[in-house]
């Protein structure tokens, strides 16, 4: 992407379900805004894809602060969706990001199954459609008709968000479900939703937890809980694509490409996501600490492929797997 | 070490670089770091901040801290600097207070919207709190040459807390210094003194940087006499650049309309009649009622 | 605890459902080894209690090599309860914690549910039980009967055990379930164990996690998967025991100790923890930084106490819940 | 800064100190770090380690890093003082090598098994692979003081990982040195010349520290010449102080029964016809099915 590239010539492109990528770095939803800001670090279009925050129908105000808590190598988060609205969404950032070419994966939330449906319904059909490369549905959010429990930790809720999003979602758009760690069975409910048509699988969203204000005694953040992220939670996102790629590769559920995310913050995190079985790669919390870190990470990530003698990325995706003798 | 710039796009408006720190100097309870930014000083106004990370990657903190701009100087002998003092609070400042002349520190700015300044030469007073009065000096320095006439009020809970009276004197037209415990100055709060300075010098606005009771307290009093007061904010930021929405607070629009708006982007300054004050209490702030999308249901 | 204490007098004692621990301060089991390699840094004899590492009927020679990877502000290890068997255990290691007067929580294992059973028998009915404070049933362990699922993470399977070792644990000495946090819902697992019959619970064990080699691009641990532990994870270990206690306080579940552990390192950890629901403190990952570190949070936890004006431990245990207005 | 005892129990045989960095030299491709370690040396023996933890607490690496002691010296103007020879291998090592002077460092120690020494005046043959060398000359020291020749064999990658060449010279009656790539000394392995030198000098007992392979054919070839070879392994360690059991190997007792034993408490030091080697393959180590309680299934 810089004139920092290895001379080596890998091929970084990304097959997602169909969509072709030139290379396999997002920003992770919620990460990086809606693009403007991160803009002005790196040229966003040249990532394979920006991974929008994740709309909802209305405009959502998001929780009180604090909203968040540092924690030991990660951060808690509460922001609560704060968002626009779809509608707002796509006139002023989808459209944004279409006129700067980027590659979009518009990440979408809902309070019901049908918001969720609704939401997409509206991307879809927006003038701005042919900026978006795929749908990752976010269901890792809570679900006010089943006493706010996560869509993601309920495979019924889980298959119901699927397949009414699948009825929005055109042909040859890609729909990815993102889904939450803070299950049993992470394999079930990656069976479920591929069951339910999801093309792809984004693991994982941030794992609950709660930080105490030692001097006020009490939730640091106002909602006393908030999600979990970075470098900290890494070997579980990569646990979880270990898990999932496994059980593709046993054929235990249905093969489909995972986007990892979870703590990636140099390229030998994403080369392990990737060995794992991951085809692409999101970051979040780094960015935080540096704003260049999707673009970096993927050079990183290049050089890496390129000094361990591989000539395509491809080549690398789930290869922990064959390397692995119980 | 020298400087590196790790990002600069054109028009950005901000880069990111690799500082050299320069000089690490105590100054009362404070350190005062002189950093090696290029490209910095030359798109930097006073108000705006700096957005520095902790450690070299294997650090267990990755959050970035910010702090205002104190001055830059966009030439010298060792190039463009940014200057800041910080205040050894928690794990992190502790750490960036230790940095020493030659080591490497990643800052990013300006970031944020500085101060505006007025259009017409009116008297002006800046109000300092602890370290809040860093970039009172230079933003005194370009109102003055807008021929604003200009007072300076520091205040702090102890006199070594003060940040720059000497300097003050040197840019501003009066110092006034207020200390909660009376080591210095005034016993008492800057709210106590400002209503007499602001009849005395006839302000048509008022400057400033401390904490949120000290914001809070000058944006009333600025309220009450009719005035503008224009406060830099301190929300806990996470990233500095406007991505994470940790920032948030609750600011009215010229319209009226109530938003969670990012205080790293759109803020850290704003206009003190516009923030909601009433939503911040004991180290929370809640999302009021009214403001856009929030919660319908009453708790 | 030594000369370092503060002048304050704060009451660091701890009822543990019914037995009286001078101070809230344990090893985690695993993370002290069985007492002697600690004493030589610490007077083991001197903490709240000491927690042994889990003990199966028979010796287990435990996972080949390598075995741990260090992660951000955590490790992954993959022991695989290697030990002497309880035999052993109690005639050489048992045997010396009762000579030095440790208070005893011996943490049991078991690959079905029956040798939990018959490691808790051995142990109550040796010659040393005289030093046992509590037995620690270790239900995050896996069971041979269920294709190797952890125990913790069924309730059927927690509550069979805990039911069977209720039946051989003598009364008046408290049985603590140790839960996993890899559970969907953490509460309705406590809510098991405590029906089973568990006087407390100890809350968290690690949580799943894989670190990849990128060098060999294969598992860094020979089992692959591992357990995840230290500061990283601590948010997730004061969230179980926060939504926990909630619903003790809630009356949602039946009320009990909670001896909570995960992450600490420092005296301000412990508190995190106890503001949010627990009673005692166990520290694991930390003591290999530090092997006096549970004697030095123990020592912190008292001054950050006697600094917040409190003057008994227990007023501080939970008091997040009653400083938290949602 | 200066060292300060954190735990120091009466006849437990090992101390832990926040030690203060006396200094920090380049040697070859290693760093040379002396420590000022109060009560850590006079209960030190060639052969034991001392582990090292990184960074100030809020470094995100949390476990130890062990090293072999290259000296000690219990009293001097600096007071007791331990030497260290550390390769920058991963990020742990990449810190500890940038220790300046006057920093402080925690330091836990002496841990493990040192060399056990013959008791009669045997001759010997001490081999180091890379900064392995570092325990040998201390070793030498002590088999010369007990009347025992000593060859010292010093193998490594190239000429700038060969540690301590001169110093050999000074304490061995001779000195043999290896590099793979010829750039020193004879163009191999240690492995290559150790049968002639064994023939030649009438060894009694091979002393070795290094990479597990040297180790393993150092091993081998001490059981075709008959004679003991006393091995210091290297195992990845967590705590290095015995309560973590990571560090774990196949080892047979004098029974022949083998079991998986903390290296860092019955080590580092093994006899080499005790290790399981042949459960050592590619960075990984299997149980030995005939280890006590092996898993039962083959799988
Ligand atoms: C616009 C702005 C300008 C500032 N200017 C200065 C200055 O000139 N000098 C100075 O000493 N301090 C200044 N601060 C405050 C400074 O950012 C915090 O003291 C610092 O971030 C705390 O970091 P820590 O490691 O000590 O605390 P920690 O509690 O460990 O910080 C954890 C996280 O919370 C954030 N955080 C915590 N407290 C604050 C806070 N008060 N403000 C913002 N983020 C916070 C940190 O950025 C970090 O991400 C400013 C803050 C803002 C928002
Ligand atoms: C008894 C003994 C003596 C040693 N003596 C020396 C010496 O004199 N000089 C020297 O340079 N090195 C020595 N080593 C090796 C040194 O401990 C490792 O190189 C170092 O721990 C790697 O740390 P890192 O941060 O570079 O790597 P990382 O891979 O980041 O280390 C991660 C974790 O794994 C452990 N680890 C990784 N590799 C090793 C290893 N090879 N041995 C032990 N633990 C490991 C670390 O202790 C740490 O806990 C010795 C090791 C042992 C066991
Ligand atoms: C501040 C913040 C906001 C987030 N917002 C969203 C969101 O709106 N939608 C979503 O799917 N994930 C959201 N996430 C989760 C991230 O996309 C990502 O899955 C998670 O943080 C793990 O990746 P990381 O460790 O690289 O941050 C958010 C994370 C953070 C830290
Ligand atoms: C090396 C290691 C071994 C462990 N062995 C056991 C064990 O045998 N039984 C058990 O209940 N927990 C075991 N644990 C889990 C700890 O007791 C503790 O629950 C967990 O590590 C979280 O605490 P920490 O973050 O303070 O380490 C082990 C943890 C580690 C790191
Ligand atoms: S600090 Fe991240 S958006 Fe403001
Ligand atoms: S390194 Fe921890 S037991 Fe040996």
């Amino acid at each position: 992407m810089t004139a920092l590239s290895p001379p080596s010539a890998v091929d970084m492109s990304v097959d997602l379900a169909g969509v072709r990528l030139p290379n396999p770095m997002m920003t992770a939803s919620g990460c990086a805004a809606n693009g403007r800001e991160m803009h002005r670090f790196i040229d966003i279009a040249q990532l394979g894809a920006f991974v929008t925050k994740s709309v909802k129908a209305q405009p959502v105000s998001g929780r009180g602060t604090p909203r968040m808590a540092e924690t030991p190598s990660g951060m808690l988060n509460s922001i609560g969706l704060q968002g626009p609205g779809v509608q707002a969404f796509v006139e002023e950032d989808l459209a944004w990001l279409h006129s700067i070419g980027a590659r979009v994966v518009v990440s979408i939330a809902g309070s019901t199954a049908s918001e969720f449906a609704t939401v997409a319904r509206t991307i879809v059909r927006s003038r701005y459609a042919s900026a978006v490369a795929a749908i990752e549905v976010n269901i890792s959010c809570p679900n006010v008709a089943n006493r706010g429990l996560v869509f993601a930790c309920d495979p019924a809720s889980s298959h119901k968000v699927m397949t009414l999003v699948r009825e929005e979602v055109p042909r040859g758009l890609p729909m990815l479900a993102k889904l939450s760690p803070d299950v049993t069975d992470i394999v079930g409910i990656a069976d479920t939703v591929l069951k339910a048509g999801a093309h792809g699988l984004t693991m994982i969203n941030t794992t609950l937890g709660v930080a105490i204000d030692v001097d006020r005694l009490r939730p640091h953040l106002v909602a006393a809980t908030g999600g979990l992220s970075g470098p900290a939670i890494r070997p579980m996102a990569v646990r979880a694509v270990w898990q999932v790629a496994g059980a593709m590769r046993a054929g235990r559920i249905k093969t489909a490409p995972i986007v990892g995310v979870g703590g990636v913050r140099h390229g030998r995190d994403a080369l392990e996501l990737i060995a794992a079985g991951a085809s692409a790669i999101q970051v979040g919390t780094a960015a935080f600490n540096d704003p260049t870190a999707p673009e970096r990470v993927g050079r990183e990530l290049e050089t890496l492929i390129a000094e361990r003698g591989f000539t395509r990325l491809s080549e690398v995706t789930g290869i922990a797997h064959e390397r692995f003798v119980p | 070490m020298t400087a590196r710039t790790i990002a600069a796009r054109e028009g950005s408006g901000v880069v990111q670089v690799d500082a050299e720190v320069l000089g690490n100097t105590a100054v009362g309870a404070y350190r005062h770091l002189t950093l090696v930014t290029p490209g910095l000083p030359e798109i930097a106004r006073p108000g705006q901040f700096v957005a520095l990370s902790v450690g070299d990657g294997t650090s267990s903190m990755l959050l970035r801290r910010s702090f205002s701009i104190h001055r830059v100087s966009p030439a010298g002998t060792y190039g463009a600097t940014t200057e800041i003092v910080v205040a050894a609070a928690g794990p992190g400042t502790q750490e960036l207070t230790r940095l020493e002349a030659g080591e490497s520190v990643s800052v990013i700015g300006p970031l944020g919207k500085g101060f505006p300044l007025p259009s017409q030469p009116v008297p002006c007073i800046l109000v300092g709190g602890g370290y809040g009065s860093a970039p009172l000096f230079w933003l005194a320095e370009q109102l003055r040459e807008r021929d604003c006439p200009v007072e300076i009020v520091l205040g702090a809970a102890s006199a070594d807390r003060l940040f720059g009276v000497v300097e003050a004197r040197r840019v501003a037209d009066g110092v006034t210094v207020t200390t909660d415990d009376g080591s210095a100055g005034t016993k008492g709060w800057v709210s106590d003194v400002l209503p007499d300075l602001i009849a005395r010098t006839g302000a048509g606005v008022l400057y400033g940087c401390g904490p949120m009771g000290m914001l809070r307290s000058m944006s009333a009093i600025a309220s009450d006499h009719g005035i503008v007061a224009q406060v830099a904010v301190e929300e806990a930021m996470a990233c500095g650049v406007g991505i994470c929405m940790t920032c948030v607070m609750p600011v009215a629009d010229q319209h009226g309309t109530t938003k969670m708006v990012r205080s790293c982007l759109e803020g850290p300054v704003f206009r003190g009649d516009r923030v909601r004050w009433e939503a911040f209490d004991d180290g929370l702030c809640r999302v009021p009622a009214d403001a856009v999308g929030a919660p319908k249901e009453v708790r």
